[in-house]
């Protein structure tokens, strides 16, 4: 690979439980798919504190994912729901701001959900070529 | 007894800040001895005057009190070694501040008192009260908007 | 219809009167109200326990130095107050206190909360190049008419939610009633009924919606449109945020008087956020340089994702701004869609959660499901 | 007194520039932490820079100090740095370094200090307003005519030379002509290295410098004795503060107030409604938010000691109140009863962690040994 071509970098925390479990069975059952995310397990996909998705957007993540187990699967519970709730107003705030929601993601992935891994991995990092590198990863007056 | 206050309206407030060991050392010899000082002089007791934090001086000021004052140690007798010598510091600072914004240096006296000067630390009460009383009140004190 | 006092007197006497009779009586300890302090009648906010010190008093000037929703928090955080303290707030104070109490930060009870159908406030600034008294009678003719006034804060002229939520008693300045020398305060509570028994004054039955308030709804909306649409601040991009806060000086102004951020110590100001040499390593390896303090644009949208769910609008953010970022018409038009989404208007309503605070199984299934082929 | 003459055509900025450039290329340092106008192009802000490319859009020594350097070496050395970092400040900014790295909040190993002569700068909030008219003031304040200045900056003595590494001298230089000046060992070593260490004479600098720091200095007394009449007692005090909304942001912007909590935002504060109330009933009332004039007092009492005069709390007051002026001559006082001067010297104790046994004789009130107050009052 030339040292200018670009490689997305995406930012994923994954819950323990589901998203985390399904990562490894990707990896266990071979499913390829592109190495662009550096996952970040959390216990809960409700760890993740709206602004940590701002913290690696603006520190020059091209797509920050955050993936838990599918509403009703939580194992604590009601965890994801809130997670729900959260990136609405992630989502929210990223249009009016004018940033876009493209960068930013919610996946439910359940334990035994290794091809949806690849296949999410796989769709953020083809947005992410698209739309091409983020400009916070250069940008000088943050 | 006759008080700083006798044939005087205003009774000043005062607080008389005493580090534990020599200021109230003084005070409680001077109780031994039967010595009295004025009723309007309130003691408050700190582990050594090198541990007075510069912000109780100023709320006291602010907040009710006419003057205060503060004992400790001689120098060479802190029981901390040299609390004392940097209370001395500190205070310098304290009454700069007060003296360049004229909210009255004079409102804040600092003395040393020995845990046997039971004397010095009755006529230290009775003479800072009669000063305050006649520097008059602190106008801080009933200012609504400090 | 509401249960109502007629006061013949002017808005401003009447309520000095009211508040007066409420020390003298003993139904208030305490009065919560603005004061002008110093020659030069600086606004600021004073708890008074004396009727004759309600001599300065303002309580209805359109002043804000302080969110008085933050002071009555900072005032009641630790405990309730033990006696009962009467308070004149504009409404989006008391929508901060209430959001405040939402996030048990507030006490209210023994709180007798006094508001107005409010016209605006003027900008913090204007007392440092002139006065208020000459804006003064400008203002009180376009609220009598139910206009936008002139000069106030920009926020203000947006605002749509300026008949107040959650008073006890509500003074009704905006419409034909403000100018004739007399007012009226409508009961909202027996609390507001209690401390008006014995009051002169006539009871009687008033509406408090009118024409003019109507009239000043649709314009505020318009306005609202306007400032939320207007190009500076309207979906700024990266490239704008960083026109619009490249200024910023890290301050902390803004947070500091926001009276939703009521955290102690900012996380943004924590240890976990101090920048490390290898946080500059970091910053450095796709950049040619790095700003220092760092983190300009992280704090503000970090500080939007933590408070801007229950932000009112108030404006203080970009009065208090030593650089004149416009913080407030960003924070309330981010506030504005956020609450949309979850049908929230922040200070509106005492016993509903806060929505993060809550969820409903079925919403928003539209988030996390969809899937991009690859 | 000899310093390295540099040529500087387009002025000492370019100067400043060059050095830093070959500085990088050299490897005499990793980074430069320099000022830059932003995007906006309305005021500046610190970058730290890693690749020379970004030096041409820098600017040393811009017409006004946005975030006080010190605060930005604060935030970024406060647990030393990667390799060395060349900043360029102003000699207020060196010197509230220096005492943030007297107070154990700036690691200077790994930092070279660059200062420059300085003219003063202009306030922030007149800046922001209109930056054309700006720069065009600030070339005023250049060539000596500081009507635009902000007042702290009118009556500075210490605008030049202050314990920096290298500092370039302005002052009474003939025009296209600047000369660096190395003020430790770490300055001589680095002209050395740059080839940069031949004699030019200073004399002219020296005296121009001699002469306008009388002059500030006269200034300056003049300056506080008429803030003095204007400010002193409390009446006039409270009439000052009587615009403080306590939005704390005076001490946020101060270099030296470098605690991550503020005393004045912390529990120790925090009154439950009954002290409140109390308080409030013992005056007949009671401004809020509480306790303003005990935070700008107690401020000082903080950090006056350490106040290096730079203005920034001023530049950012929103209630317009000239509170550096205020602190500023604070400053002097507290700091000269003690023959302080913040930020003169690295190795000069701060002096509230230092005393002598033998000192402010004058302070302890004398006691008279026949005093008796029964006796005392008629």
């Amino acid at each position: 690979m030339s040292a200018d071509a670009f490689a997305p970098n995406i930012i994923g925390f994954f819950c323990n439980w589901c998203s985390y479990t399904a990562a490894d069975l990707a990896g266990v059952s071979r499913k390829k798919y592109p190495p662009t995310v550096r996952v970040i397990r959390v216990m809960c996909s409700s760890r993740v504190d709206p602004h940590m998705v701002v913290t690696a957007f603006v520190g020059g993540a091209d797509a920050v994912l955050v993936a838990g187990c599918h509403p009703g699967d939580c194992h604590y519970v009601t965890g994801n729901y809130r997670t729900r709730r959260r990136f609405a107003l992630l989502q929210s705030m990223f249009e009016s701001l004018g940033l876009g929601t493209e960068r930013i993601k919610l996946a439910w992935i359940g334990a035994s959900e290794g091809s949806i891994v690849a296949d999410v991995i796989g769709g953020l990092t083809e947005t992410v070529n698209r739309i091409g590198p983020n400009p916070t990863r250069q940008a000088m007056f943050l | 007894m006759k008080g700083p206050s006798m044939g005087n309206e205003f009774e000043p407030k005062i607080l008389y800040i005493l580090c534990s060991w020599c200021g109230t050392g003084g005070a409680e010899t001077a109780s031994a001895h039967g010595l009295h000082y004025p009723e309007n002089v309130r003691i408050y007791r700190v582990n050594c005057t090198g541990s007075l934090p510069a912000v109780h001086v100023l709320r006291a000021l602010i907040e009710g009190a006419d003057g205060v004052a503060v004992s400790g140690c001689h120098p060479g007798d802190c029981h901390y070694e040299s609390g004392n010598y940097h209370a001395r510091r500190r205070i310098a600072n304290l009454k700069k501040i007060l003296g360049t914004l004229g909210l009255g240096e004079d409102r804040l006296w600092f003395r040393f008192v020995a845990h046997g000067e039971g004397r010095r630390f009755v006529d230290t009460a009775a003479e800072f009260s009669d000063h305050i009383a006649a520097l008059g009140p602190n106008p801080l004190t009933t200012r609504k908007d400090t | 219809m509401t249960e109502a006092l007629k006061i013949t007197k002017t808005p401003d006497e009447a309520i000095r009167a009211l508040l007066a009779f409420l020390l003298e009586s003993g139904k208030a300890s305490a009065v919560l109200s603005l004061d002008r302090i110093g020659q030069d009648g600086a606004p600021i906010y004073s708890l008074i326990t004396e009727a004759k010190g309600l001599e300065s008093a303002a309580p209805l000037l359109p002043m804000m130095p302080s969110n008085a929703g933050k002071l009555l928090a900072e005032m009641t955080e630790l405990a309730p107050s033990p006696e009962p303290i009467a308070a004149v707030l504009k409404p989006c104070e008391l929508r901060a206190l209430v959001e405040l109490k939402k996030l048990n930060q507030a006490n209210l009870e023994n709180l007798l909360l006094i508001s107005t159908t409010c016209g605006g406030v003027f900008p913090l600034a204007i007392r440092n190049n002139g006065g208020i008294s000459e804006k003064l009678a400008p203002y009180r003719e376009a609220l009598a008419k139910g206009e936008v006034a002139d000069g106030i804060r920009p926020t203000c002229r947006a605002c749509e939610h300026f008949v107040p939520y959650n008073a006890d008693l509500t003074v009704a300045l905006v419409g034909g009633q403000a100018n004739d020398g007399t007012c009226t305060v409508l009961i909202n509570s027996s609390r507001g009924a209690e401390a008006l028994e014995g009051f002169e004054g006539e009871r009687t039955q008033a509406k408090l919606e009118s024409d003019a308030i109507e009239a000043l709804r649709a314009k505020r909306a318009e306005e609202a449109t306007k400032l939320f649409t207007a190009s500076d601040t309207a979906a700024p991009g990266l490239d704008g945020l960083i026109n619009i806060f490249g200024r910023c000086l890290a301050c902390r102004g803004c947070s500091n008087v926001c009276p939703i951020c009521y955290c102690e110590l900012c996380y943004f100001d924590s240890v976990v956020e101090d920048p490390t040499p290898s946080k500059y390593e970091a910053q450095l390896r796709h950049r040619k340089a790095t700003r220092v303090p760092p983190g300009t644009i992280a704090f503000h949208l970090g500080r939007m994702t933590h408070m801007v769910i229950s932000c009112v609008g108030c404006g203080m953010c970009a009065d208090v701004c030593p650089v004149g970022i416009p913080v407030a018409t960003l924070f309330s038009m981010v506030g504005k869609s956020a609450d949309k989404v979850f049908a929230y208007v922040p200070g509106k309503n005492l016993d509903e959660d806060l929505p993060l605070k809550k969820y409903e199984v079925d919403e928003l299934s539209h988030l996390g499901e969809e899937r991009i082929e690859s | 007194m000899n310093g390295a003459t540099v040529a500087a055509p387009e002025g000492v900025r370019e100067a400043i520039t060059d050095l830093l450039k070959r500085g990088l290329s050299e490897k005499l340092w990793d980074a430069a932490l320099v000022p830059a106008r932003v995007p906006a192009g309305d005021s500046f802000a610190w970058l730290l820079v890693r690749d020379g490319s970004v030096l041409d859009e820098t600017l040393p020594l811009p017409p006004v100090m946005a975030v006080q350097g010190a605060r930005a070496i604060y935030r970024l050395a406060r647990r030393g740095v990667t390799g060395k970092v060349a900043a360029v400040l102003r000699p207020c900014e060196v010197r509230a370094t220096i005492e943030l790295a007297k107070l154990k909040q700036v690691d200077l190993d790994g930092l070279v200090l660059i200062s420059v002569d300085c003219p003063g700068a202009l306030p922030l909030k007149a800046y922001l307003d209109d930056p054309q008219k700006g720069d065009a003031d600030f070339e005023k304040l250049c060539s000596g005519d500081d009507s635009a200045a902000r007042e702290v900056c009118k009556v500075c003595h210490l605008f030049s030379r202050p314990v920096s590494d290298l500092h370039f001298a302005t002052f009474g230089m003939d025009s296209g002509k600047s000369c660096v000046v190395a003020g430790s060992d770490q300055g001589r070593l680095l002209l050395e290295k740059l080839g940069m260490a031949k004699a030019g004479s200073l004399d002219k600098w020296e005296r121009a410098v001699a002469e306008r720091q009388e002059q500030k200095k006269q200034a300056r007394t003049k300056a506080q004795a008429t803030l003095s009449q204007d400010v002193a007692g409390a009446d006039k005090l409270l009439e000052t503060l009587s615009h403080c909304i306590n939005c704390h942001v005076c001490r946020s912007v101060c270099p030296i107030c470098y605690c991550r909590q503020c005393y004045f935002e912390s529990q120790a504060i925090l009154m439950p409604p009954e002290n409140i109330l109390e308080r409030a009933r013992r005056k007949g009332g009671m401004r809020l938010p509480t306790d303003t004039l005990l935070f700008h007092l107690g401020r000082m009492s903080h950090m006056s000691l350490s106040c290096v005069s730079c203005g920034a709390c001023e530049d950012a007051c929103p209630s317009a109140i000239p509170v550096a002026q205020l602190f500023s001559m604070v400053g002097d006082a507290t700091q000269s009863q003690f023959d302080y001067e913040a930020g003169r010297s690295v190795t000069e104790p701060l002096p509230t962690v230092t005393y002598k046994e033998d000192e402010l004789a004058g302070l302890v009130a004398p006691y008279t040994e026949t005093y008796d107050a029964r006796e005392a009052s008629p």
